[in-house]
């Protein structure tokens, strides 16, 4: 163990000499064996798994001699199991651990545990709000931006006339989710929206069941409903389907964040005409990019740091503006999907 | 088979069992042994184990606390809320020990005096308590809590030792010599085994077992307190879904569901090993569902094997005569 | 009360239906049954006596089929057979009735009777079943509402009912283990009766009980165990009471003589007027020191309820108790041990004892904070102590005061129980069934054990549905019916006859009239 | 009224309590909800419950042989998941056969409950606890990480939602609530008129003399958790039904809701007691708060209190209502119980989950 450390300690020693490495972009490289653990949300839902993919992509290009751990909780203890993770990775001294945070600032101290044992805390998809603990947060968009775009399908899909709409959130404890809903909330008060009534907030638990009933309880509650926004992949579909159910579709319009190949249908048939969604598989990819250069210190994670990132070209480490501190390399950018582009994006 | 060999019986297998997990777990992996490592697998769940301490006495009592969990998250969210508000954390945390001891006695009202079923009153308990600590904090995760609560719950205190590891094992202790020292304890075993006997013999069975529901949601609310004191914040759906693991670890301890039989080494053998188990698949990278899998075949075959074993003795008893 | 024309046609002698041929049985240590042969014809009363754990029971569980001889075998009208469970000795036309009715308590009466038919097709006829459940009802001169669950019905009622689910089962061979055991006299004259029908039908009946006054007064035939082995079977003209005790125990004991009365002059205990809503009222009575009240009447009668009143399990809603002359309200059983009242229930299994635990920690259970150190720690080597000194002083066998109380016998448990309230040093005992389930030797052994705790001073109320026991033991005896206080008949005025007559509704100065 | 008292027993018309305080529920939330008495309410409920409801009929009948079934959740998931995948990959397949896929993958968990509980004698809750998370494992571990999704399922079975079987006027009523409702009526039957039936009640009775009589006892269990395990199945597939897009977490946590809707519904969960209409009685109750509270515009955060304190209060009610009619019907009966074995004291809170 103390070996460990001491390698640890050794390998930063290194890390702190070349100064020119800011110069120009850090370039990663190949062949290193590095350990490093991708820990999603939880286990069994697609997106996670496509993230998965692209980070699996990303180590071959990379050609890293130490496998991939891809390791999640189970929902029902997210949590508790996400700090169990950690904290064991970091038993193991392990060179990297990327998360998609659904813990809150409950992850901190076990991240700070993590950085302490000169481990690379990257967040990817839900970032730690506080930001302690993180070295950097991969972020799929700008939350401000996912904001702007959830507003901006709404009115498409009222109309300039406006309406009612609610929003279907996956939990009330989900930081991104919050995150993008206040976004929402600001780019609301930007008067083109003024005609956008947003009536309420309801929650589905990331279970198609429940996000099913909350969507109908939302339509038998307000009569004049006219846009239900799913921030949520889980969510949108589940509330697409109720409302086709229902027969309402050409009444109420489902939108949000969701995946093209679980919302083909209903783009098709109207019920979820406009949606909007990055590609999990390129944050998967970039999320392994920046770790594995932090881990290999062939990058400091410090503002201004630019990097390759194989297939996905130059990106840079700037500061996080949705946030109070932390760093944050922003992937971008949204597609916007509907009937035209929908099937292409569900291949 | 008395009840006293059985249990012996089940404790000498609990042991074997631990040992043969902990010698797996060394094999396995380098980093087990090492202090930092033993000290993570005890506080990585600690709050669970202090409640299986008091849900053991439930269970023993002949009946059962679903709310447990519900009452942790309850007991947290009201510490962050009423912190938030302004109060100082000290109070903050006697009001949410208060918080706990209501919901306590909220189930002993139902349950001693009007008679409901446990299981009926705690898992609307588990539903309503949950709401409260929801009605609280909302969307809201509240953190930010001053230094002297958060190292509480992260900083070793004695040694490696964190407060929590400390205080559980001398509620360990503590419960250990009410359950089989104490005149509350033999009750406790007489009112699980024959709750009619009980009465009759003078034993105000009301009290007792409004005792172990008030203590054991006053135990949850502690833990729910040294949870958020681990995590440094307090979010609505803390400690969600840990009465299932808290009832396993007490049934895989040796515990009859039917109480009135069990104690409490069995229930720390048990937790050892559940733990040890979790903590080696961990460092393994074996998580989540399969834990889970390993854990719960582990509970019904601890109780299947002995069956089945005595079966086989009982057959050859059969040829002998 | 006997009729001397049935002891004539009893001895029908024919092919025996039932022959046993020097079965045994053994479990771990014990041997519970030895080369045991018995032979039992049809129309035959076959009385089974003997101490318990001489075997009668496990003789009984074989011919049931629930458990299976070591060696030996069973011939039913001399065929052999092997009886594997329970439902195939009803197949082979063998019925037993146990001495704690088995009923399901959640099913209604009808239901009962005919859980065990295999041959009424997949679809339940309610109606048909009701017409025939009444039909057996009535044929047995019982009447029960078959739609009413079993929960609730009398032990007399349950007990009918146990008979009616054997008689349905046309059977040919009816086991009564201990049939009367929880009955009152009256309602044993009914059970004779139908016992009796039962026999002119050709049925034969293995007749198990302690009580040996009726065993003599329906029993063709008089087999007594000892220790797993046969030791006399005689026709029941050539047996005696006397004789039957000597074999099952071994020596002579007299169940038959009166205590000496212990009385003295201060009232310990004088309740007026005394009732419970709806349950009992205006029960009046004193008790005085040393003296020994008894409580006659049928079962449901109240008795038992008057003596939860006093102790305060389920408190009196009118009237007064005074102790020692001070008048006192109690409203639990705490109350009453404070005011040095004991109860000692009639259902030793249920509400008595907690059998999965010692000897000692039922013994010490009522008072266990007198057993508390400083620390309020349980000191258990005290715990052991007291229990050493019971069991030497009540003659507790096995003595080892760490065993599990289920594990000892039905005498012994009742002296545990005994132990247990003695040990609250009462000043007023109340006894309900003392010796319900008890073997004879035991019994005579309670008998003393009751007369001696008089003598020191206490005094006791004895509840028993056993007559003779409470002519025998009471100084005095309350008649109960109704739950309405009959009268209460002093030595001179008690015997069965007064007390039935009373018991069953005729005022005092009649019953003493019917006494001459 | 005596010829009523004869004739009917309080355990009979308990579920009238029950129907009471439904009925009270509906008008409460009617005076508050305007449009509320509609047929859009009614399907809400009813195609809530109907899931709930077809399990809590399975799970009744181990309830009422002294044991639990808390892998039901697990099962559902299960089933929902395995056969819509089936279905998603080869849309051609018979309707019914995939109902009887669902139905025998259900029943084949409920045989491994079953096995262990009756044959290897382990209390009803150990197991089931641990085949609570077996099950559920070996789904999240088997399924890759898919969801089925409803544009991969034919339309027969996406479209069954919506079918209205009765095409009289504005009358509207769901398959779903049909298919629940048909197995209510079938099992209330069976469990009153099937001889075998009623031998759930009889060992959940009295164990002992369900020995002596020499009932099968394990064939009886097993059986119970089989029945359980198959209509759990058949949960699973109206779960894939309604929701069309099914995750590995389908279900997950239908175990408390079942077993809520039991104990809601009277049935004693000591065994012996209750009846499968109390069960459903019991869902609906429950389904009915969940559906309407909403609506009242209570706010999100506060359903949950709400509904907990709703739950105690029905079971509190109900109790109190069950012993006013037992007292109607006569102290005696009362007064004995109250001193026998299983004593109202011992009913409620004598040790026997």
């Amino acid at each position: 163990m103390r070996k460990l450390l001491m390698g640890a300690a050794a390998l930063a020693l290194l890390a702190a000499l070349p100064q020119h490495a800011r110069a120009q972009d850090a370039m990663a490289t190949p062949g290193k064996a590095v350990s490093m653990v991708l820990l999603p949300k939880f286990l069994g839902i697609l997106p996670f798994d496509q993230a998965h993919k692209g980070a699996e992509e990303a180590a071959k290009e990379l050609k890293n001699q130490t496998p991939l751990q891809f390791l999640g909780p189970t929902p029902q203890n997210s949590v508790a199991g996400q700090i169990e993770i950690v904290t064991n990775a970091t038993t193991q001294g392990v060179k990297a651990i990327m998360i998609s945070n659904n813990s809150g600032d409950q992850i901190v101290p076990a991240a700070k545990a993590a950085q302490a044992k000169g481990i690379k805390v990257v967040t990817w998809d839900s970032p730690i709000p506080s930001s302690e603990g993180e070295d950097v947060f991969v972020a799929q968009v700008d939350f401000s931006d996912i904001g702007k775009v959830m507003a901006d399908m709404t009115l498409d899909l009222t109309g300039p006339g406006g309406g009612k709409f609610a929003i279907l959130s996956a939990s009330p404890d989900a930081a991104n989710q919050n995150a993008w809903i206040a976004a929402m909330k600001t780019a609301l008060k930007d008067p083109k929206y003024a005609k956008l009534n947003l009536v309420d907030t309801v929650y589905g638990n990331d279970e198609s069941e429940k996000s099913y009933t909350q969507a109908q309880a939302l339509v038998d509650k307000y009569p004049d409903l006219k846009v239900i926004m799913a921030p949520t992949s889980v969510g949108i579909v589940a509330a697409a389907k109720a409302l086709q159910d229902e027969k309402l579709c050409d009444k109420v319009k489902i939108s949000g964040l969701g995946l093209p190949s679980e919302l083909l249908a209903y783009t098709k048939n109207g019920c979820s005409p406009e949606f909007a969604l990055w590609s999990f598989v390129d944050l998967g990819y970039l999320t392994y990019y920046t770790a594995y250069l932090l881990a290999t210190d062939a990058m400091k994670a410090e503002e201004g740091a630019k990097f390759k990132a194989g297939r996905m070209g130059e990106f840079t480490i700037t500061k996080d503006p949705t946030r109070a501190k932390g760093l944050r390399v922003l992937m971008g950018p949204f597609t916007v999907y509907n009937k035209d582009n929908v099937e292409a994006g569900a291949k | 088979m008395s009840v006293l060999d059985r249990l012996k019986g089940w404790e000498t297998m609990m042991l074997a069992l631990l040992c043969a997990i902990v010698a797996l777990n060394s094999l396995g992996s380098p980093y087990f042994l090492s202090v930092g490592n033993i000290v993570n697998l005890f506080q990585l769940s600690i709050e669970k184990s202090i409640v299986a301490l008091t849900m053991a006495l439930v269970i023993i009592g002949g009946e059962i606390d679903l709310s447990v969990a519900s009452v942790m998250g309850l007991a947290a969210c009201v510490m962050a809320w009423t912190f938030h508000e302004g109060a100082p954390m000290p109070l903050a945390v006697l009001l949410a020990l208060a918080a706990g001891v209501l919901a306590g006695l909220n189930n002993a009202f139902w349950i001693a005096r009007v008679g409901l079923p446990s299981l009926a009153v705690t898992l609307a308990g588990l539903i309503g308590y949950r709401g409260v600590a929801r009605i609280l904090l909302e969307d809201r995760a509240i953190g930010g809590f001053p230094d002297w609560f958060n190292t509480l719950g992260q900083q070793a205190l004695i040694g490696p030792l964190t407060a929590a590891i400390l205080i559980f094992f001398l509620l360990f202790l503590l419960f250990a010599i009410i359950l089989h020292g104490s005149a509350f304890g033999r009750l406790v075993y007489v009112v699980g085994s024959n709750v009619q006997a009980a009465r009759y013999s003078g034993v105000r069975v009301g009290l007792v077992k409004s005792a172990l529901f008030v203590g054991s949601a006053f135990v949850a609310a502690l833990a729910g307190i040294l949870y958020a004191a681990r995590l440094g914040s307090v979010r609505g759906d803390m400690a969600e879904g840990f009465e299932l693991d808290v009832v396993t670890a007490v049934l895989l301890g040796g515990v009859s569901i039917f109480g009135g039989k069990g104690n409490l080494v069995g229930v720390g053998l048990s937790l050892l090993a559940i733990l040890n188990l979790r903590n080696g698949m961990g460092l393994a990278d074996i998580t989540g569902n399969t834990q889970n899998d390993v854990i719960g075949g582990l509970l019904i075959l601890s109780v299947l094997i002995p069956n089945m074993w005595q079966d086989v003795r009982n057959k050859w008893k059969g040829r002998e005569t | 009360m006997a009729e001397p024309q049935e002891i004539a046609d009893g001895a029908a002698a024919v092919a025996p239906i039932l022959e046993i041929r020097g079965v045994a049985k053994r479990f771990d240590a014990t041997q519970a049954l030895d080369d045991v042969s018995l032979t039992l014809h049809a129309g035959e009363i076959h009385a089974l006596l003997g101490e318990n754990g001489a075997g009668k029971s496990t003789l009984i569980k074989i011919i049931t089929g629930v458990h299976q001889p070591d060696r030996g075998q069973i011939l039913l009208a001399g065929r052999p057979a092997t009886i594997r469970s329970a439902a195939e000795a009803q197949r082979l036309g063998v019925a037993a009735i146990y001495q704690e009715p088995l009923l399901f308590p959640d099913l209604n009466v009808a239901e009962n009777i005919f859980i065990s038919h295999q041959d009424r097709g997949a679809v339940v006829d309610w109606r048909l079943m009701f017409r025939e459940a009444e039909a057996i009802l009535a044929e047995l001169g019982v009447s029960l509402d078959v739609r009413n669950p079993a929960r609730g019905l009398t032990l007399a009622a349950q007990q009918s009912v146990e008979i009616a689910k054997a008689i349905s089962l046309n059977v040919r061979i009816l086991i009564m283990d201990e049939p009367t055991a929880s009955l009152s006299a009256h309602e044993v004259q009914q059970l004779f009766r139908l016992v009796r029908d039962l026999k002119r039908q050709g049925v034969a009946i293995l007749f198990v009980s302690h009580r040996i006054e009726e065993v003599f007064e329906i029993a063709d035939k008089v087999t007594v165990f000892r220790d797993g082995r046969r030791i006399s079977t005689r026709p029941r003209l050539e047996a005696t009471p006397q004789r039957a005790i000597a074999d099952m125990v071994g020596r002579e004991i007299d169940l038959t003589k009166a205590r000496a009365t212990s009385a003295r002059k201060d009232r310990v205990l004088s309740v007026a007027d005394l009732g419970r809503q709806g349950v009992f009222e205006g029960v009046t009575f004193d008790l005085r020191r040393g003296e020994v009240l008894g409580f006659a009447g049928l079962i449901g009668a109240g008795r038992t309820d008057v003596g939860l009143a006093v102790f305060g399990i389920e408190p009196a809603t009118s009237g007064t108790i005074l102790i020692d002359g001070k008048p006192v309200t109690i409203r639990s059983p705490r109350d009453g041990m404070n005011l040095g009242i004991a109860y000692v229930s009639e259902d030793r299994r249920q509400l008595g004892l907690v059998l999965p635990m010692s000897i000692f920690a039922n013994i010490t259970l009522p008072v266990l904070r007198r057993y508390l150190n400083r620390f309020g720690l349980v000191r258990t080597s005290l715990e052991r102590r007291t229990a050493d000194a019971f069991g030497a002083k009540l003659a507790i066998r096995p003595l080892l005061v760490d065993l599990e109380v289920a594990k000892l016998s039905g005498g012994n448990q009742q002296k545990v129980m005994l132990s247990k309230w003695l040990n609250t040093n009462p000043s007023i005992l109340i006894l309900d069934e003392p010796t319900r389930g008890v073997d004879v030797g035991s019994k005579a052994e309670v008998h003393a054990i009751i007369g001696q705790l008089a003598a020191e001073g206490i005094g006791v109320i004895v509840i028993s549905s056993d007559l003779p026991e409470v002519l025998v033991l009471g100084d005095r005896v309350l008649v109960m019916r109704e739950g309405r206080q009959m009268a209460i008949l002093d030595r001179a005025q008690a015997n069965q006859e007064t007390v039935m007559a009373a018991a069953m509704g005729q005022s005092l100065a009649e019953s003493l009239r019917s006494e001459s | 009224m005596t010829w009523l008292k004869r004739r009917v027993r309080p355990e009979q018309i308990r579920e009238l309590s029950l129907l009471v305080l439904i009925v009270a529920a509906i008008v409460m939330f009617g005076s508050f909800i305007d449009g509320y008495y509609s047929f859009r309410t009614f399907n809400r409920i009813a195609s809530s419950v109907a899931i709930i409801t077809v399990v809590a009929v399975g799970q009744t009948l181990v309830v009422l042989t002294r044991n639990i079934d808390l892998s039901v959740g697990s099962i559902v998931g299960f089933t929902a998941y395995f056969v819509g995948t089936l279905i998603a990959n080869n849309n051609g397949i018979n309707p019914l056969l995939a109902v009887a896929i669902a139905i025998a993958m259900g029943a084949a968990l409920g045989v491994v409950n079953g096995v262990i509980v009756a044959w290897g004698r382990v209390p009803a809750v150990v197991v089931t606890l641990g085949t609570l998370a077996i099950y559920r494992g070996v789904l999240v571990d088997l399924s890759g990480a898919k969801t089925v999704t409803t544009d991969s399922l034919p339309d027969w079975l996406t479209g069954l939602p919506l079918v209205n079987v009765t095409p009289i006027g504005n009358l509207d009523i769901r398959p779903l609530f049909v298919v629940a409702l048909v197995i209510v009526v079938i099992f209330q039957f069976g469990t009153t008129y099937l001889s075998f039936a009623r031998r759930f009640y009889a060992i959940g009775s009295n164990p002992e003399a369900a020995q002596l009589v020499g009932l099968p006892m394990k064939g009886i269990v097993f059986l119970a958790f089989v029945i359980c395990g198959a209509l759990a199945g058949l949960g699973g597939f109206m779960f894939l039904v309604r929701f069309g897009n099914i995750t590995v977490e389908a279900g997950r946590g239908l175990e408390l809701s079942v077993v809520a809707a039991v104990v809601v519904g009277g049935v004693n969960i000591f065994g012996g007691s209750g009846t499968v209409l109390g069960a459903m009685l019991g869902a609906v109750m429950i389904g009915t708060l969940e559906q309407s509270l909403f609506r009242l515009g209570i706010s999100e955060f506060w359903l949950d209190a709400v509904l907990g304190l709703l739950i105690l209060l029905a079971v509190a009610s109900d109790a109190v209502i069950l012993q006013r009619l037992r007292a109607l019907w006569g102290g005696a009966d009362l007064k004995l119980v109250a001193r026998g074995a299983d004593s109202g004291a011992g009913e409620q809170s004598a040790p026997r989950p």
